[in-house]
């Protein structure tokens, strides 16, 4: 286990949360934007797992944050989709920049 | 690296290796005669009809999202399964709780009639 | 030597899955790549003794939000298409910010010395989760069910009146 | 695994005349022998087999001989059925995205083999005893449900694609319902370990847990048959009335492969439930003998199970052969409105119960035992079942006032038409 360091797992979720942010910051769609956030919270799991392994090895702390974490992607992400589902039948886009006026 | 999880690993590349074969094994055997007849969309020799993306209802999304609540409810549940012996009996008050948070939650789907199938 | 090669190949699916996702312009190509990453990142649980938490990740990621994005796709499909371009004005602020961002954090997991513990990892993962779910971590555990129900209510309600506000 | 991986290091240990430099380990060559083993011996086979042996057994049911023709009892017809999917021209649509639509049946061949690494075919038998052993059975078959769509959408077929919808529907609508009833025996268990369960299910411990769990049983088995869509929940497929569901465009191998994990996944949903509720290898003289003699035990062991299995492949057979098949609202309604109530209220009996008979704090942890702890292992076990049987019985109340309460509506709404 030692054989990888702890920089190696972090620089993965480095990277990984950039490519979610790139996504969820350049992409017009809002399905795509919402993928974006997906990475992003994963590199974050990626992160508390390696912390918990590497540094606090004894106890499952960091394994029972990223549980949670995980629910909450999961309420996140059907709440999210029935949004943009609302959007995309209320006003047939599910492009971000057309949906910017606040009263449908 | 956790020692009981090298087999799974092994047995997943067998695994991906029984359709690889089989393919690669009928590719080799095969005959390979496309024409455009052959490869029209099979709908029992009709021609078909309007474009293959058909808007779709919402009430397969509504079934996927109930799935996905009550989905994270079980694996929470799980630790709490492996971990109930060595548990006090509040243990079961406070699944008792989270459960029945969660049967309000089917219960209210199927009032709203989220789950009848129309 | 091994374990390095079983975290490159977990990592090429990670990062080539995230790649992919923020790449394609079919979003059908994406919710798989987003499933690849998925996968990669529960072999890399794995590989940092939390097998339950990878099968958490495959359960919840692979079998339920990448099903819902698809079936999200299917619905608003008529909106897709790919021959357009899918990124929006900021695209090139987001290609010059993103890398910094990268740059930074990259400095500071280099540069932090990190406290890194020797001690054996746990054994009784799961027992433990158990524990902390009803005893330290009890309140958002409870929270986590009501945060379910009201996902729940909200989505119900979001995508189900809109249905009958069309009929 | 354990006796034979020590067997073979010590023979490993004798060779001198090992051509590499270092050889693999012993742990390392067993497992890769039993992987290909299941990949390429159990998997094929369950095809050939579980074919020949369902269209005996139905034509049985339906008063007809079967294949008779090829090989005496005709079981050639089988091998015959492979070598023509094996060589068949494999038509790929006009429109169909080629990438997933080649890897679909892959991932759900893949998916369906993947469950038998916690499987223990016989004592001392096991590909891997995971911890989270049918946590990672939930798991595994995620892949599956997105096979599932991946081959339906890229068909560019409507009909493949609504099949894959409907096909997803159902099979994330019993997922709860098996994961909880899963949930159930983990609770009872103290563990998701399949080797644990095994040894819990000893006479002294109390006995096979079909007996103290029945429901939780039909709840999985039943659960169970739909995630294999096999009869009578295999309207997504539905032979007789509709050609297929979301594999219509498939032909040749991909077929064969969506096949191969249908079976598996039914070989391996009858070794889960013989593992879980019928004691797995468990039988008379099989520890004995183990402790004697190891390969005899474990011969015996394995007979146990296949028998168990084989119980079970026919009694998912014998249902095909006597069932109608569900409607698509119908088995929504009974995967979310009977089997998941039921699950959970029979998962939070089964757990008071099971604290009532807890032992006391072992190892570290001070804990009471529980009131009824004296009566040990068949007190546990008579307490569930009856608990289970008045889950069932509570049920079974509550489905006849519902029925009772929708056929009065259909009754009223009938009567105002007429009257």
């Amino acid at each position: 286990m030692q054989n990888i360091p702890l920089t190696w797992w972090l620089s993965v979720a480095t990277a990984l949360f950039s490519l979610g942010l790139y996504g969820a910051l350049s992409r017009k769609n809002a399905i795509a934007i919402l993928m974006g956030l997906e990475l992003m919270l994963n590199a974050v799991n990626i992160n508390l797992v390696a912390f918990n392994r590497y540094i606090t090895p004894q106890n499952v702390t960091g394994q029972v944050f990223a549980v949670f974490v995980i629910a909450i992607a999961a309420a996140e992400a059907a709440v999210a989709l029935a949004i943009i589902i609302a959007a995309y039948r209320q006003r047939g886009t599910v492009n971000v920049d057309d949906l910017d006026s606040m009263k449908f | 690296m956790q020692n009981e999880f090298i087999f799974v690993g092994i047995l997943t590349i067998c695994a991906i290796l029984l359709p690889v074969g089989g393919m690669g094994m009928s590719w080799m055997l095969r005959p390979h005669k496309p024409n455009k007849l052959k490869q029209t969309t099979y709908e029992c020799g009709l021609e078909t009809v309007g474009e293959t993306w058909a808007q779709f209802k919402v009430s397969y999304y509504i079934y996927a999202l109930i799935f996905v609540v009550f989905d994270v409810e079980a694996v929470f549940l799980f630790p709490w399964a492996v971990a109930y012996n060595k548990l006090p009996l509040y243990a079961l008050a406070e699944v008792l709780i989270f459960v029945l948070i969660l049967l309000f939650a089917l219960v209210y789907a199927w009032r709203k009639g989220a789950l009848e199938w129309i | 030597m091994t374990e390095q090669i079983v975290f490159f190949i977990f990592t090429i699916m990670v990062l080539g899955g995230g790649l992919g996702v923020v790449s394609t312009k079919n979003l059908y190509y994406a919710a798989l790549f987003l499933s690849l990453s998925f996968s990669g990142m529960a072999g890399y649980f794995i590989m940092l003794n939390a097998g339950f938490l990878a099968a958490v990740q495959i359960i919840v990621y692979v079998g339920a939000i990448a099903i819902l994005i698809l079936f999200a796709i299917m619905l608003s499909r008529k909106v897709m298409t790919t021959n357009e371009p899918q990124t929006n004005k900021q695209n090139w602020l987001a290609l010059i910010v993103t890398p910094l961002l990268y740059l930074t954090l990259i400095f500071l997991v280099v540069k932090v010395n990190w406290p890194v513990s020797s001690a054996a990892p746990a054994l009784d993962v799961l027992t433990q989760m158990g524990a902390q779910f009803l005893g330290g971590y009890l309140i958002p555990f409870e929270v986590m069910s009501v945060l379910l129900l009201v996902a729940l209510v909200g989505a119900i309600i979001l995508a189900r009146d809109v249905e009958k506000g069309r009929e | 695994m354990e006796p034979i991986i020590t067997w073979l290091a010590n023979l490993l240990a004798n060779v001198s005349w090992w051509p590499w430099p270092a050889p693999p380990s012993a742990a390392i060559i067993i497992w890769v022998v039993y992987g290909l083993f299941i990949a390429f011996g159990i998997a094929p086979l369950a095809m050939i087999v579980l074919t020949w042996l369902e269209r005996k057994i139905i034509a049985r049911i339906q008063d007809r001989i079967g294949p008779n023709m090829a090989g005496p009892f005709g079981w050639l017809q089988a091998v015959a059925d492979a070598i023509k999917m094996l060589t068949k021209e494999d038509t790929t649509p006009a429109g169909a995205d080629r990438i997933p639509f080649n890897l679909g049946p892959g991932l759900i061949a893949v998916s369906a083999v993947l469950v038998f690494a916690v499987i223990p075919l016989a004592p001392g038998i096991i590909g891997s005893d995971l911890n989270i052993g049918i946590f990672y059975v939930v798991a595994v078959g995620s892949f599956g449900v997105l096979g599932t769509l991946m081959a339906g959408w890229s068909s560019n077929n409507k009909y493949a694609l609504l099949g894959a919808f409907r096909a997803v529907a159902q099979l994330v609508s019993y997922e709860i319902p098996m994961a909880i009833s899963l949930i159930t025996v983990a609770v009872v268990a103290g563990s998701m370990s399949t080797l644990t369960i095994i040894h819990n299910q000893a006479v002294a411990n109390g006995g096979w847990y079909i007996v103290a769990m029945p429901i939780t049983f039909l709840v999985f088995f039943l659960a169970g048959m739909a995630e294999t869509n096999r009869s009578p929940f295999d309207l997504l497929e539905a032979d007789s009335e509709i050609v297929a569901g979301f594999h219509v465009e498939y032909s040749g191998m991909k077929y064969a492969m969506v096949m191969i994990g249908e079976y598996v996944h039914m070989l391996a949903l009858a070794g889960l439930s013989a593992t879980i509720f019928l004691g797995g290898w468990r039988g008379p003289f099989v520890e004995q003998l183990y402790n004697a003699v190891p390969i005899l035990g474990g011969l015996l062991g394995l007979v146990y199970f296949l028998a168990k299995v084989l119980l079970f492949i026919f009694v998912m057979m014998w249902f095909r052969g006597t069932l109608p098949r569900f409607r698509i609202d119908q088995l929504l309604d009974f995967g979310w409105k009977f089997l998941t109530p039921l699950s959970l209220f029979n998962l939070l009996t089964s757990a008071f119960v099971v604290k009532l008979f807890q032992p006391a704090g072992t190892a570290g942890v001070a804990l009471p035992a529980g009131p009824l702890a004296g009566f040990g292992g068949l007190g546990l076990t008579s307490a569930l079942l009856i608990s289970n049987l008045l889950v069932a019985f509570i049920a079974s109340l509550a489905v006849r006032s519902l029925a009772r309460r929708s056929r009065g509506n259909v009754l009223k709404a009938v009567a105002g038409v007429e009257g």
